[in-house]
């Protein structure tokens, strides 16, 4: 398919023409239970189900939107990437740069079959419209993660989290919020200072000015206690995730409820890691999305591929614990009897939240417009006082 | 030797290779620094010294990397000088090359494995009792001074010098030592006139490359800064993938600033070393 | 006496790290202040050899390793002789312009080249990957034969023309072998610079050539220490190998190298 | 015989410094011109030109009729030895002999039996497998030598091959190579700085001074008949009595006393004595000219004073002045 | 006067090789000691052991009675002139003659004002800026040797330092560089490898010879009565009768007919002539005996046979064979 578009067919022409044909998969790559995830479960079940090959190629989503904006500007009409993995920010970048394929969630037979099609959560992506760009893959919701030999009892609440800070100086850091989880905590601040449902609204620059001075305000008198007291901030989760493993701090995040159990596994968390979760903020959880680039040159075998990892099958694998451990974006309301029961019967792991819990607390996520002004006001505000 | 033919030939490779590879990406990379709504304009390059955190970033990245490029280069020399006979054998050579194979970040990894509060040499100096908790240990990594930026570029580069430096070292005529030791030159004094001039244009063209590099990498200052004063490099990749990408301009005037300015400077020191270098390699053979 | 103070400071600068290294790959991350090891595993090799596609993307790196340090040979040879040897109006205009690859980072020249190697239908291929490797290695090379033809001096080439043979038979018994420290000197620096390019090969090969590097660089994002430590081992190894097994062919090509220590007068 | 090599009208300029001046001159095939001038002249210069390495000013060369001015150096049928040996570090005397044969790509085994041949004659067979820098300055001068000679190009320049070697080593070595030209008809520029060596060379003697070719001729004309006062006090013996005139040295006599001496005469002093070829010769100064003469004396008399004498008919007198 | 310079037991192994062999000799100050030998003897050698910058295989160099064996060779009050010019290609000649100046630290007015002065006596007022590549080879010499001659070591080492000037030039050269040294009292170990200018310029001459020093003694002594046969064919005119036996040049006569000659005589024939200050100098080949010898003839017979003859008491007897 030559013409940039989502293929009109019939999904069974599409199937048949995707037959025998390569998808390669472009995406963020640093997670061994990911990749392990995509090339021994994805790959054979994709082969033998719809005999395609499932080709995976680790590259940074900005870099990979970097390549597909390039390939516009030179206006290459045949790529080399099929699917890509994407949400928030980068979702609004590559739409708003026309480097997507267009709306295609309507032809895959599984999402409509097993998804509630018309959540929030998979019609808006960080605020952003998704307008069928994109298919919900994944779904995660930001937790804490705590040493319980370190920390009796966790923080149920931010005053909670605070008092610990005081009476522990220096086991607690966040990263800079240029980074993608850095970034989510000081949303989690935002919510916390204000009543009103910040997901709904769109972003308000003066109401986030006055938000925000009351977050800053917070951020600089906590400074004394942080790690290193405030003089620098880990750049990247992963170097929070350092200082975590070196038990220089008590405490780390992510924006995956179970992205701990690996690590523990590892031998590079405690043993004793928790996590837990600021029940009077509540838990912000978002979606994330497969899309297919403009320049695609298989779209078909993209949209098979695509319906196969929305299937009850493949969402079952990666929500076990053995590979990823993430939940489902699934509806568990449209699974058969059967696959719900499966589902049910998972058990992700010790430090992973009860899902209920997780539901309770569950808030939705800002305009992706916010990003960009918690990172360039933080630096202001936080970092150079 | 004059064939202007044959010269011409000879330099056709590499301009292909320059016009033909990197010059598209040069001249856009130029372009997009003083593109502003399809017209040519300087409000970015403007626009970058308003910007307080622009000015700091580069107070700050020119010492980190002015620091970490001489030191590299004292101790590269020294180490060549000390160790030039040795280091003709291969296995003496790659056992100082070592730390090139390894990429930059991971040698900042390394540093920071090595140097943190909670890394080696802390935690022995922990079990050795001569700190009894880790913040005792000295902030040597992630400090407001670059003190391990520097030490990772020093460590990383001295064996780069090394390897830019050896072939000179190989080559160099020890009859130019000698006749100096005789006409009573010192140590240094020989050094200034038999090996100096042979090395020195190298020295600076090494220096350029070294500075040119520390001053716009991000990987080691990323792992190894702090959140600020931040190194220019970390500035413009985060102008660079800033979410909307309007901030892309400012990536692109600063790191085009900084590397015409270098190149400029290249130009300059080329223009007033070649005459030099040209009397050594016509007088050199006797 | 040499000998020693010579080990023991190579020992403590440059090889000590890497034996941390390998420590790191078996140890994980240890605990502070608490002198017992734990035990060691073997847990990151194994992920590391069960990578798909490791050995491919060796292949892949060294192949294109070789291709770009041809390039580099025949490019930084001649270059570097005109450099060297001939006076021109703005030579050191156009030396210092074929230095800026290396002044202006790849983060901004990357568009161009993108757009550059989509125009020439190179982009997505092997070919074009090594290509593009040329921009970060040509000037280093450029260089060092700059200055490996100006120690040479221009009265032994005169020599060598006096007596006859062709240009490339000239270069072969004469120059190349006095150019024998630089000829070491740029292999080692290529096959290092593009075994480890990540972005230029991520854009330029778009996947379809998956280098040693794309492999790699994904898990250096990782607060698994002992993974990490595990795969710059073998990144490291790997150019390591390369260069001795292509000094090894050095010593076959080149002719005259029977005196394995020559000197100078 | 029409001329092997023609120059015609080369001049060469460094640095608005004119060195050679409208040089024009030939050689027939097999003729061996020994080249002589002042230390700074333009010898090398010269032969430089010739051999193509640097390009004349303004004129051209001709070999066998054609104009090789655009020839390239390695294209030219021109051997050159260089003033310094400048031998190939890398390579071996053996190797470096042969290179010069092996660009040719002949038979290597050939190659090798010729050259050492030509290493053997030359007394270098001991350090045939020594490299250039455990070589004495005579040996690397020899090896220089042997290596462009054993290439027998049709045209030869030489530039001071000898002047590393001691009298014994010159005489033979000269003595072999003037063979091996002979042999092979091979058209010789020989630049020395040694008179004698020049005489006993050359077919022809040119006299190089201030960029111009002052005389050439056979070694007896320059000797006996210079051309101008320099090629006088540079090639000859004897007294330049004015810028134009010259008394040769063989037509000088010399008496204990001044007296009853019918012929010009100058009063000379005794200086020291030479150690020349077996004779008495003894240098003389002669104070009114201030010129030192060295001519053979009979008497044993290290210190005092002579008078020399000449018949006036014996008197030369230069066409040009200078 | 104790020596001031005292070599003993020296000795140099290259490859094991032997190159010198247990050299012993001293020199008194001021004295100049002209060292030949043939190419490759190890006289190149021999002043790098002296001025520290080879080490000798075994024996011990004293200066005013100190072993400086182990004095680096910037400690050692000894200058050397190299073989090669080696000029510091990045200075010019001024700078290349002032750097020695430089180096002891004196006033940089008067240093360039003695280094003028010096590049001015030897001729080479014209190139003073030019860069060592600019000059022709017998300048670079002379920048060489004046770089050195400049310092006025105690000690000076000169390696041929005329070699390739013309006969001339050198003359005036030698001429002054003796003054130069007898006014400072320099103690001078000169190379050459012309005779003449061996017996020129020293006070004593040694013939270094397979290691060892065959001979060392006034010019008069090795002209006139050689140790060895080595000597006499190396050093002084004549015939080599038989490994011990040996007649000077001075005491052969010459006849055109063998006849009637009392005397032990030798069949010549005469081979050319040569030009040598003035007198009739031929080339005589002596079949029976091998050997070529320099002779004056009174007449003029270019070619044809001669008979030598000498009186039996002056044929010397070698005290040692080789
Ligand atoms: N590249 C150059 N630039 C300027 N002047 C030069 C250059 N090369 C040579 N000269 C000058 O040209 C003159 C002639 O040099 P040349 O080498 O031909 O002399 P030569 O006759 O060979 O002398 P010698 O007997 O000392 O070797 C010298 O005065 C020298 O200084
Ligand atoms: N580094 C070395 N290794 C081995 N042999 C050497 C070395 N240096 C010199 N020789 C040998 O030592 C001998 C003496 O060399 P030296 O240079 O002293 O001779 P020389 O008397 O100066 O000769 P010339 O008059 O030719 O300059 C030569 O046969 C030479 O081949
Ligand atoms: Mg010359
Ligand atoms: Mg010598």
């Amino acid at each position: 398919n030559d013409s940039g578009k989502i293929p009109d067919e019939e999904w069974g022409t599409i199937t048949s023409k995707a037959e025998g044909t390569k998808v390669n998969m472009f995406m963020w790559g640093g997670d061994d239970g990911i990749n392990r995830y995509i090339d021994e479960v994805m790959a054979p079940m994709i082969k033998e189900k719809n005999n395609i090959e499932l080709n995976r190629v680790p590259l940074d989503t900005p870099e990979i939107l970097q390549k597909l904006q390039t390939e516009k500007r030179a206006g290459k009409e045949k790529g080399t990437i099929d699917i890509i993995w994407v949400n928030g920010e980068n979702f609004k970048n590559a739409k708003e740069q026309d480097l997507l394929a267009g709306s295609f969630t309507d032809k895959l037979p599984n999402y409509n079959q097993y998804y509630d099609t018309d959540s929030d959560a998979f019609q808006y992506d960080f605020g952003t419209e998704t307008e069928g760009f994109e298919a919900p893959w994944g779904k995660v919701q930001f937790v804490f993660f705590y040493n319980s030999e370190k920390v009796k009892s966790p923080p149920a609440t931010l005053e909670d989290l605070k008092t610990l800070m005081k009476e522990n100086p220096g086991k607690f850091t966040y990263p800079n919020p240029s980074d993608f989880t850095g970034n989510a905590f000081l949303r989690h601040l935002l919510y916390a200072k204000t009543d009103s449902n910040l997901a709904r609204d769109g972003f308000d620059e003066e109401k986030s000015e006055e938000i925000g001075a009351e977050v800053w305000d917070e951020l600089n008198t906590l400074k004394p206690y942080l790690w290193r007291k405030g003089e620098t901030y880990p750049s990247t989760l992963t170097d929070l995730d350092k200082l975590y493993s070196q038990e220089e701090v008590w405490m780390t995040m992510g924006y995956n409820e179970a992205r701990a159990e690996h690590l523990i596994k590892d031998g590079v968390f405690p043993v004793s890691t928790k996590s837990f979760i600021l029940e009077d903020i509540g838990s912000i959880g978002n979606t994330h999305f497969l899309a297919i680039p403009f320049n695609s040159p298989n779209k078909e075998g993209a949209l098979v591929a695509i319906n196969e990892f929305l299937s009850p099958e493949a969402q079952y694998e990666k929500l076990k614990p053995d590979y990823w451990g993430e939940s489902s974006p699934i509806s568990y309301d449209k699974l058969d009897e059967e696959w719900r029961k499966k589902f049910m019967e998972i058990d992700r792991g010790e430090s992973v939240l009860e899902a209920s819990k997780l539901e309770e607390n569950f808030k939705g996520e800002l305009d992706a417009a916010y990003v960009e002004w918690l990172k360039e006001n933080w630096i202001r505000e936080v970092a150079s006082q | 030797m004059k064939w202007p033919a044959n010269n011409a030939l000879l330099l056709l490779p590499g301009l292909l290779f320059f016009l033909l590879i990197p010059g598209l990406g040069v001249v856009l990379a130029m372009w997009e620094s003083v593109r502003g709504g399809g017209v040519f304009t300087f409000e970015h390059y403007r626009e970058l010294f308003e910007q307080d955190r622009f000015i700091t970033s580069v107070l700050f990245s020119l010492t980190v990397t002015a620091v970490s490029t001489i030191l590299s280069l004292f101790i590269g020399l020294g180490i060549v000088k000390g160790f030039s006979p040795l280091l003709k054998e291969t296995r003496h050579k790659l056992l100082v090359w070592i730390p090139m194979l390894v990429p930059h970040f991971v040698w900042a990894y390394l540093v920071y494995l090595l140097f943190n509060q909670s890394g080696f040499f802390s935690s022995i100096a922990g079990v050795m009792g001569w700190i009894d908790d880790r913040s005792q240990f000295p902030i040597l990594v992630q400090d407001r001074n670059g003190i391990g930026i520097m030490l990772t570029y020093v460590w990383k580069e001295v064996p780069f010098v090394t390897l830019m430096l050896l072939p000179v070292y190989a080559t160099l005529s020890k009859g130019y030592k000698e006749v100096a030791s005789l006409l009573g030159a010192g140590p240094y004094q020989t050094f200034r006139v038999a090996e100096w001039p042979f090395i020195y244009p190298v020295l600076i063209e090494t220096g350029a490359i070294l500075f040119a590099f520390i001053f716009t990498a991000f990987e080691v200052p990323r792992l190894l800064g702090v959140t600020s004063p931040q190194m220019l490099a970390i500035l413009a990749y985060d102008w660079f993938y800033s979410g909307n990408w309007s901030d892309r301009p400012l990536a692109f005037a600063s790191l085009v600033m900084t590397g015409l300015g270098i190149g400029v400077l290249m130009w300059l020191v080329l223009y007033f070393t070649n005459k030099k270098r040209m009397h050594i390699t016509k007088g050199i053979g006797n | 006496m040499k000998k020693t103070s010579f080990y023991s400071i190579s020992f403590i600068l440059f090889a000590f790290p890497l034996l941390f290294l390998v420590y790191k790959s078996f140890y994980g991350v240890a605990a502070w202040g608490s002198p017992a090891l734990g035990d060691p595993s073997v847990r990151a090799w194994e992920l590391l050899m069960n990578e798909g596609g490791f050995l491919n993307s060796v292949w892949v790196s060294v192949w294109i390793a070789v291709i770009v340090l041809v390039l580099n040979l025949l490019i930084g040879i001649t270059a570097g002789k005109v450099f060297s040897f001939s006076s021109f109006r703005g030579k050191a205009l156009m030396e210092a312009l074929m230095m800026l690859p290396l002044f202006i980072p790849v983060l901004v020249v990357a568009i161009g080249l993108h757009i550059t190697f989509i125009r020439y239908g190179l982009s997505d291929h092997w070919l074009g990957v090594a290509l593009v490797h040329l921009v970060p290695t040509i000037p280093y090379s450029i260089k060092m034969f700059k200055t490996g033809y100006e120690r040479i001096g221009s009265k032994l080439l005169e020599q060598s023309t006096i007596l006859g043979g062709s240009a490339v038979k000239r270069l072969y018994h004469i120059e190349l072998p006095l150019l024998l420290p630089s000829i070491r000197s740029v292999l080692f620096l290529t096959i290092v610079i593009s075994l480890s390019q990540y972005v230029l090969t991520a854009i330029i090969g778009g996947g379809n050539v998956v280098t040693l590097a794309m492999v790699y660089y994904p898990f250096t994002d990782t607060a698994d220490e002992a993974v990490m430590a595990a795969f710059s081992i073998v990144f490291a190894l790997i150019p390591l190998i390369l260069y001795i097994i292509l000094e090894g062919c050095l010593t076959f090509i080149l002719p005259y190298q029977h005196l394995r220590r020559r000197k100078r007068k | 015989m029409s001329p092997f090599i023609h120059i015609q009208g080369v001049s060469k300029t460094f640095k608005e410094k004119e060195i050679l001046n409208e040089v024009t001159f030939s050689l027939k095939k097999g003729e061996i011109l020994s080249l002589v001038g002042a230390s700074g002249s333009g010898k090398s210069t010269f032969l430089r030109i010739l051999s193509g390495l640097e390009s004349a000013t303004k004129g051209k060369v001709l070999i066998d009729g054609n104009d090789i001015s655009s020839t390239k150096p390695q294209n030219r049928p021109i051997g050159m030895v260089f003033q310094q040996p400048l031998l190939f570090p890398h390579m071996n005397v053996l190797e470096n002999v042969m290179y010069g044969l092996e660009m040719r790509g002949k038979k290597k085994r050939e190659n090798k039996r010729k050259a050492k041949d030509y290493i053997q004659r030359v007394g270098l067979g001991e350090v045939m497998h020594h490299y250039p820098f455990e070589l004495s300055g005579g040996q690397q001068q020899r090896v220089s030598l042997i290596r462009s000679l054993i290439l027998k190009p049709k045209l030869l320049l030489l530039d001071e091959p000898f002047s590393s070697l001691d009298l014994q080593l010159r005489r033979e070595l000269r003595q072999w190579v003037l063979n091996v030209f002979k042999e092979e008809g091979t058209t010789v520029l020989f630049v020395t700085h040694d008179r004698d060596e020049a005489y006993e060379v050359g077919d022809r003697v040119a006299v190089l001074h201030e960029g111009r070719f002052l005389q050439a001729g056979t070694p007896e004309e320059i000797y006996y008949r210079p051309g101008s006062s320099f090629v006088a006090s540079f090639m000859s013996d004897g007294l330049i009595l004015s810028p134009r005139q010259f008394i040769h040295a063989s037509h000088l006599s010399i008496s204990a006393s001044g007296q009853n001496l019918p012929y010009p005469k100058w009063k000379g002093k005794i200086q020291q004595k030479l150690f020349v070829a077996g004779t008495n010769i003894h240098e003389i100064w002669v104070e009114e000219l201030k010129q030192k003469l060295h001519l053979p004396l009979e008497w044993e008399s290290s210190h005092g004073t002579v008078w020399l004498y000449a018949e006036e008919e014996n008197i030369q007198t230069f066409q040009n002045e200078e």
